[in-house]
């Protein structure tokens, strides 16, 4: 049991850092605000919650585990929030996602985008 | 009268003027009461003065001790010889410049009078505390004081001249008795660790001659009011005040309490011993005879009367300052007497000088020819003056510049000697002359003009103080015998 | 209670600030907070007899002894000072309401009040304490409320002084924080006393040294030390009058008293003069503070700003006395120090009358005010002889003290330096006086009327104070002397 | 730990300075007070660090455990993050009027506007 | 392990502040400042300062960036570059000052204990008696708390008066002359349906986060202040979201001045009463029979003081600026 549970936890801790890592090269490289916030939000959520999930998996006492429950909690209610508001507050002040274009290259919306 | 102590008395001769004050800038709306106030207090004073001088005859010692600020720096004051013949010189000559200014001021229709009055009052007030300061702090404060009160003075007339000569007259005074002075007096108190006026000098036995020297060069700069060249400047710049204020002031209080301040530290800080052996006494002795000769050739080129008087002082001044420097009994004699005899001899002429301005107009020397026929007892007055300056008899001038010589001679002090000669020479040069040409004919042509005095109560103080000259001639005794007493 | 003194000393003012927020009324605060600055003041007063009559007092905060717990330590050294504070706090508290009315808006004046106890009581911990940690504190109280109070200020110049203050200031501190924690860091130990005593044994290492150098940049960068002190002439200039009062008779002197605390008791003198170029360093700086300042004082013409460059000229007459290390020096120090407090507390009260008649205190519309506001214009020129060091005012004490130290050191040039420097105070305190009395009244003199009686009072009694301690100096010069003692005692 | 010894504190005074730079050299007043936190955050971080002890924990007394890191410079360091934020909120409350008054937040354009005044 | 951390966070504070330099964006700043905080933050929980680290967290990554950007959202979200080119002598001169600051620094290190020894004076001083006696003379297991409130508990209360001075000086420049507050509020948050309903969930678990580090930090890291600010948070982020005159309608503004005057007055009284009853200022075993129980009560109304005082100054701080820059968008 706890051989595999260290195993398991260990796979998770490491599959939660390379999402990390690979969030943060999307931050770097996508090329506007909105697919880098997409980017950010996979290590807000998924990274984080990889790690705690493997974090679970070693926590010595209940109370620990319950703390980072509540931990996972909070971060999957916030997380995908502040992403929701930040993508609002941009669209709100008028930046356009960049959408493929007739030829296919990447372009601003040209359309005004539909209510809020 | 068991209640008026001699002690009340030396602290009424200060306070007396403080509260004339008080009471003249309260009357000062009506000009009558408020000289009537100037004239009271000048009376009491001398009254005053003359007990003190009965007192201190009698041998009596007259000590009082105001605070003490720190151990050793103390307000106090003692009755003593010099001290005695300064006070009674101020007191004589307050009352009869308080007369002479009355006239001056009131046909000359001068503005802000009040201030006038009350600033001399503070101004010879604090000459008292000169006179009678038995330590050097006591006596800087009310040296100090003086300089401040005697400022409105000088730049009475509130023109732009006046202002630039105010602030020559407060810039060398004051930055010379703070720059020297001061250091020079807790200098002397780091060395000697007392202030007290003592015969024979404070310094301890073995104070090196170097620092000695050091602090007479400071206290002789820094008692700028002694005019000792190259800080005289103040003295021409000061003439732009009322005659009065030169009168009194500037021929007598202010510069007097320079010399007198140098005389006592002389005799009572250095001690004539000590003042002997330090290396510096010569350097400012010729420095002194220098000031003397060049002050009187500068004189000679100054055709405003005024100006000339107040160069003519600050050679005569120097007379006082090398009467110190000498280290002789006689010189010290002489020196206190020549504070006396100065005083009435360039009162007198101060007077003259103001009497012309207010009753001809005239300021130049070469505006003087014939007017000795308009105003015979001006000019008179000032012939018996010039004698005395020059020092003539039957003048009193004669007595101090005596006993200067036999000082000089005492410390074989040949240079001085030669000075004093020389200088008295040039005294004739400059200033005989003016009433000798007063009393020429006017020029061809021209009518004899009416007899023209100065107001009454000017032309009464004029031929008071020249009256006083040819007295102090007959009578030296008791000027004398204070003189002689200082260094005993 | 009288064991309770040195705390109450402060906390009285502390609990108060907080009271006068819940009375909210502006004219109850300033009642409430004149009424606790007179309650501190006799706490002083009782503190400094007790000082003098039993030797120093010590008080364990929390009942935790030192150096585990927090120690106040009142000693000849600081009685003096928490007497200044407190009696020039209530003074200028007293005239405060009427000096505001014009300076600061209506709906601000209790918070201004607030901020006053605060930045008082601020001073009155950083004297008190005797813990080094505990002065940082303190520093920070007295400081923030001092944002406060000159940011008040009515011209906008005073929101841009406040903010260069309030970056000097927190270099300042940051500095003095590096160096507590330097000396903690090398000894272990936050409380005064322990650290004199275990800093010997780690004197020679450079931790110990860098520790003393920021702690001394950092207060000479409260105190306002030549060339620190760019921050200091606009602060004064553009606070509000009172506030500039309040500020210049005491908070610089706090922080002389800090450097002298850590300079004398913590480090040492054999440390402090040794080890370290302090007498060199002070000394030029001082000198060159006094001439700078006072020259640059002189061409002002706002008499504010004049009087702001004359404190930083006095701060380095105050640094003088410290860089003679002899007991004479530090004597003639203290005695500065409160006299100083004397002077210019009663210099910027007449201003700040004349502000509150005439809205600014421009020397060019001042022709012949003196006839408009004498009573105003003689305690200016009375506080100004004194800050010249005509004798018969204080000070001519402390001059003269520091004169006497210069001369026993040998230091003739120091001695004419400081005398040369009462020369150009002269300059600037005359032309004041000419313009103020000799020149006539003119166009550009405003019709102004005396000041009220609620300035003119507390303006007249430092005057007085001015003088009495100038005449009967057995007080100012015996406290001092007995802490200049102490300071040299304590440590052979 | 060893090569740890003095070069952490280099460090660190390496953050000090570059705070106390940003401090001197920004002519922009909000930049001074962030620069302002950095050195006093970088001070904390100094005074943090004596206070370890290698192997120690967190001064929270438990049993079992013997080597705790020193807990009094935490203390002085709570107090003193309090400090400093009431310092940066009290300057951000001057540039605040600054702005209203003069119209920036820049050094040289108040200097500018004061001269003209 | 340890110390592989260790240089990587020092590594990544000097890489955010050489940053902080550089930047001319302010926005870009403060969150970079906000950063650098948070990487602080972890430092300390490197070196065993939970409680620090708490507060670290709490307002160099959270309050101080909320504040600056409230003012940029002001005054401006970019520096101005420099054009003037005599002003070109200030990076020269600050370099040459910061230079010689560093080298006096790295000199004084030269003869401190070394990083993490066990036997620095700093270890063996004053110290063992808090770590050895706290647990008889105070009673709680948390070193720092027992440090914090009751032996320096001075310092504390001194920090609390800064707070409040802070708070006073806010308050006395920037409270708008008004005294009704604008009611017009543009782009206001509460139509963001996710956003009003996730944060109405969180803002009761947040005060009650809150309560328990204001009450647990006998226990561990936590206390009044870092309670404070969490409680103050609440508030600030209700406001952000409903507005400042919702917010306003449910901490009324006089009320929450009261209440900071209150945290002090508290903490004061405590020691007064000490005081009454025949102790030291602040001596808290003088306030119960049993000493131990008198420094628990103590240390629990201190705390208390602190809390309220602290989170009362954040919201008026807060309250007050953003007030301000309402004024400031309608004058516009």
């Amino acid at each position: 049991m706890s051989i595999v549970a260290t195993y398991l936890s260990w796979a998770l801790l490491v599959i939660g850092g390379l999402l990390c890592i690979s969030g943060s090269v999307g931050l770097l490289r996508f090329p506007d605000f909105f697919t880098r916030m997409h980017a950010a939000s996979v290590t807000d959520t998924l990274a984080t919650g990889m790690i705690l999930a493997g974090l679970m998996l070693q926590a010595p006492t209940w109370i620990v585990l319950a703390k980072l429950i509540m931990i996972l909690v909070f971060v999957l209610l916030t997380g995908p929030t502040a992403g929701h508001a930040l993508a609002k507050a941009a669209l709100h002040s008028g930046l356009k996602p960049l959408l493929p274009g007739k030829s296919g290259v990447l372009e601003a919306d040209t359309k005004p985008s539909g209510g809020v | 009268m068991n209640s008026l102590t001699p002690e009340l008395m030396l602290q009424l001769t200060m306070l007396v003027p403080v509260l004339a004050i008080a009471g003249i800038l309260l009357t000062g709306r009506s000009e009558n009461v408020r000289e009537a106030v100037s004239v009271i207090a000048s009376l009491i004073v001398l009254a005053l003065v003359i007990g003190l001088y009965n007192t201190f005859k009698a041998g009596i010692a007259v000590e009082v001790n105001w605070f003490e600020i720190m151990p050793g720096l103390s307000l106090s004051f003692r009755l003593e010889a010099m001290g005695m013949i300064f006070a009674l010189v101020a007191g004589v000559l307050w009352l009869v410049t308080i007369f002479y200014a009355i006239g001056y001021m009131r046909s000359h229709h001068e503005e802000n009078q009040t201030r006038f009055y009350a600033c001399f009052a503070l101004a010879i007030g604090s000459v008292f505390g000169v006179a009678f300061a038995s330590n050097l702090f006591t006596l800087f404060i009310f040296y100090e004081v003086l300089t401040l009160s005697t400022y409105p003075l000088v730049t009475h007339a509130g023109t732009a001249e006046a202002k630039k000569g105010g602030r020559t007259y407060l810039g060398i005074l004051l930055g010379t008795s703070i720059a020297f002075f001061l250091f020079a007096i807790l200098g002397t108190y780091f060395v000697a660790g007392t202030l007290e006026f003592t015969q024979g000098g404070v310094f301890p036995a073995g104070t090196s001659v170097a620092v000695g020297g050091a602090l007479l060069v400071l206290f002789v700069f820094g008692v700028g009011k002694a005019a000792i060249m190259p800080f005289h400047r103040w003295l021409p710049a000061a003439m732009v005040a009322p005659t009065p204020v030169s009168a009194l002031l500037h021929a007598v209080a202010v510069v007097k309490a320079g010399v007198f301040t140098l005389l006592k530290v002389g005799t009572f800080i250095f001690g004539l011993d000590f003042l002997n052996e330090l290396p510096t006494t010569d350097a400012l002795l010729y420095l002194a005879g220098a000031s003397v000769i060049i002050a009187s050739l500068i004189a000679m080129r100054q055709d405003n009367l005024k100006k000339r008087l107040a160069y003519s002082t600050v050679s005569q001044l120097s007379y006082i300052t090398a009467g110190m420097l000498l280290a002789t009994d006689a010189g010290i004699t002489g020196g206190a007497m020549h504070i006396a005899m100065h005083a009435f001899g360039k009162i007198t002429l101060f007077f003259c000088a103001g009497a012309i301005l207010v009753t001809l107009h005239k300021t130049d020397v070469s505006q003087l020819r014939g007017i000795g026929w308009q105003m015979p007892v001006t000019m008179a007055a000032f012939l018996i003056g010039t004698l005395s300056i020059i020092g003539l008899p039957p003048t009193g001038g004669s007595w101090s510049k005596w006993f200067l010589l036999s000082g000089a001679l005492d410390a074989d002090q040949m240079f001085i000697m030669g000075v004093l000669m020389l200088s008295s020479l040039l005294n004739i040069a400059y200033l005989l002359p003016i009433p000798i040409l007063a009393f020429f004919p006017p020029a061809d042509g021209v009518a004899r003009p009416a007899i023209k005095e100065a107001p009454l109560p000017s032309l009464l103080a004029l031929s008071f103080t020249a009256l006083m000259c040819l007295v102090l001639f007959v009578f030296p005794q008791p000027l004398y015998e204070l003189a002689a007493s200082i260094t005993q | 209670m009288i064991v309770h003194l040195s705390v109450l000393q402060v906390i009285i003012p502390l609990i108060a600030a907080p009271i006068c927020l819940l009375l909210r009324k502006s004219e109850l605060a300033w009642a409430f907070a004149t009424l606790v600055a007179f309650m501190t003041l006799a706490v002083s007063v009782a503190l400094l007899s007790q000082v003098m009559q039993s030797g120093p007092v010590s008080y364990e905060l929390g009942g935790w002894e030192a150096p585990w717990g927090i120690e106040y330590r009142v000693d000849m050294l600081n009685a003096p000072l928490l007497v200044l504070i407190s009696a020039i706090s209530a003074l200028a508290l007293l005239a405060s309401r009427t000096s505001i009315e014009n300076e600061i808006p209506e709906n601000r004046h209790t918070f201004f009040y607030i901020a006053w106890l605060l930045c008082m009581a601020g001073l009155l911990g950083i004297t008190a304490t005797g813990d080094a940690f505990n002065v940082f504190v303190f520093l920070e109280i007295s400081s923030l409320a001092t944002y406060t109070l000159i940011a008040l200020g009515k011209d906008r110049r005073a929101l841009w002084a406040s903010f260069q203050y309030l970056v000097a200031g927190t270099i300042g501190a940051t500095f003095i924080l590096i160096g507590i924690g330097l000396m903690y860091v090398m000894t272990g130990t936050l409380n005064m006393a322990d650290l004199a005593q275990r800093l010997p044994d780690v004197e020679n290492t450079k931790t110990v040294f860098t520790a003393f150098a920021f702690l001394i940049v950092g207060v000479c960068m409260k105190l306002a030390l030549f060339p620190l002190h760019l921050w200091l002439p606009n602060a004064y200039t553009f606070a509000p009058s009172i506030v500039t009062t309040f500020l210049a008779a005491t908070a610089t002197k706090v922080a002389v008293y800090v450097m002298i605390r850590f300079i004398f008791d913590v480090f040492g003198f054999e440390f402090s003069f040794t080890h370290f170029p302090l007498q060199e360093v002070l000394l030029t700086l001082g000198i060159a503070g006094i001439f700078v300042a006072s020259v640059v004082a002189i061409y002002q013409d706002n008499l504010k700003r004049m009087l702001a460059y004359s404190s930083v000229a006095q701060v380095g007459y105050i640094m003088l006395g410290i860089s003679f290390a002899s007991q004479t020096g530090i004597m003639a120090t203290l005695l500065h120090m409160l006299n100083h407090g004397l002077m210019k507390g009663a210099l910027f009260l007449a201003l700040a009358a004349v502000v509150y008649r005439m809205g600014i205190a421009q020397l060019s519309q001042m022709h012949g005010i003196a006839s408009r506001m004498p009573l105003t214009m003689a305690a200016f020129l009375i506080g100004g002889l004194s800050l010249i060091g005509v004798p018969l005012t204080v000070g001519f004490i402390s001059k003269w003290y520091l004169v006497s130290a210069a001369l026993e050191n040998g230091w003739w040039p120091v001695a004419a330096a400081i005398l040369l420097g009462s020369l150009l105070s002269v300059v600037y305190i005359w032309r004041v006086i000419e313009v103020a009395y000799f020149k006539p009244v003119s166009e550009s003199t405003p019709d102004v009327k005396e000041a009220p009686a609620a300035l003119l009072i507390p303006m007249w009694i430092l005057v007085l104070a001015n003088l009495y301690f100038g005449i009967e100096t057995s007080l100012t010069v015996g406290v001092s002397q007995m802490a200049a003692a102490d300071l040299f005692g304590g440590l052979r | 730990m060893e090569f740890l010894g003095l070069f952490n504190y280099w460090v660190v005074i390496v953050l000090m300075m570059i705070g106390f730079y940003i401090v001197i050299c920004s002519n922009n007043l909000i930049k001074k007070l962030i620069g302002l936190t950095i050195f006093q955050t970088s001070v904390f971080i100094m005074y943090i660090s004596m206070g370890k002890i290698t192997g120690g924990t967190a001064p929270v007394l438990a049993d079992g455990i013997t080597l705790y890191s020193n807990p009094l410079t935490h203390v002085l360091i709570l107090t003193a993050i309090v400090v400093g934020i009431a310092t940066t909120a009290l300057g951000l409350a001057i540039v605040v009027r600054i702005h209203e008054s003069y119209g920036t937040v820049e050094e040289d354009d108040i200097h500018a506007k004061d001269k003209q005044a | 392990m340890e110390s592989f951390v260790h240089v990587v966070i020092i590594l990544m504070l000097v890489t955010t502040a050489i940053a902080i330099v550089r930047v001319k964006d302010l926005f870009a700043v403060t969150m970079l400042a906000g950063i650098y905080g948070l990487l602080s933050a972890s430092f300390f929980v490197l070196m065993d300062a939970h409680d620090v680290a708490f507060t670290e967290a709490a307002v160099g990554a959270g309050i101080s960036t909320l504040l600056v950007l409230t003012t940029l959202s002001m005054t401006g979200r970019f520096e101005k570059a420099s054009v003037k080119p005599q002003a070109d002598y200030r990076p020269v001169l600050a370099l040459v000052l910061v230079t010689v600051t560093g080298a006096l620094l790295i000199y004084g290190t030269q003869d401190m204990p070394g990083f993490g020894t066990a036997d620095a004076p700093v270890q063996t001083h004053v110290v063992p008696r808090y770590l050895n006696d706290s647990a008889t003379e105070i009673g709680i297991p948390n070193v720092v708390a027992s440090i914090l409130a009751s032996y320096r508990g001075y310092d504390t209360f001194g920090e609390v008066v800064v707070i409040f001075t802070a708070g006073i000086g806010v308050l006395a420049m920037v409270m708008s002359n008004a005294t009704k507050m604008p009611v017009v509020q543009t782009a206001l948050m509460s139509d963001h349906v996710v956003l009003r309903i996730v944060s109405k969930m969180l803002i009761p678990l947040i005060m009650l986060f809150a309560l328990y580090v204001q009450f647990h930090g006998e226990y561990g890291p936590g206390g009044g202040f870092q309670a404070g600010v969490i409680f103050a948070s609440a508030f600030i982020l209700y406001a952000m979201l409903f507005g400042l005159t919702a917010a306003r309608n449910v901490v009324n503004h006089t009320l929450v001045q009261l209440l900071s005057a209150l945290g002090v007055l508290l903490y004061g009284s405590v020691g007064v009463v000490a005081m009454i009853n025949g102790g030291n200022f602040l001596d808290y075993n003088f306030l119960s029979d049993d000493p131990v129980a008198g420094q628990m009560l103590g240390i629990l109304l201190v705390e208390l003081g602190v809390g309220i005082t602290v989170a009362s100054v954040m919201i008026i701080i807060f309250f007050t600026f953003t007030a301000r820059s309402q004024k400031e968008g309608e004058a516009d």
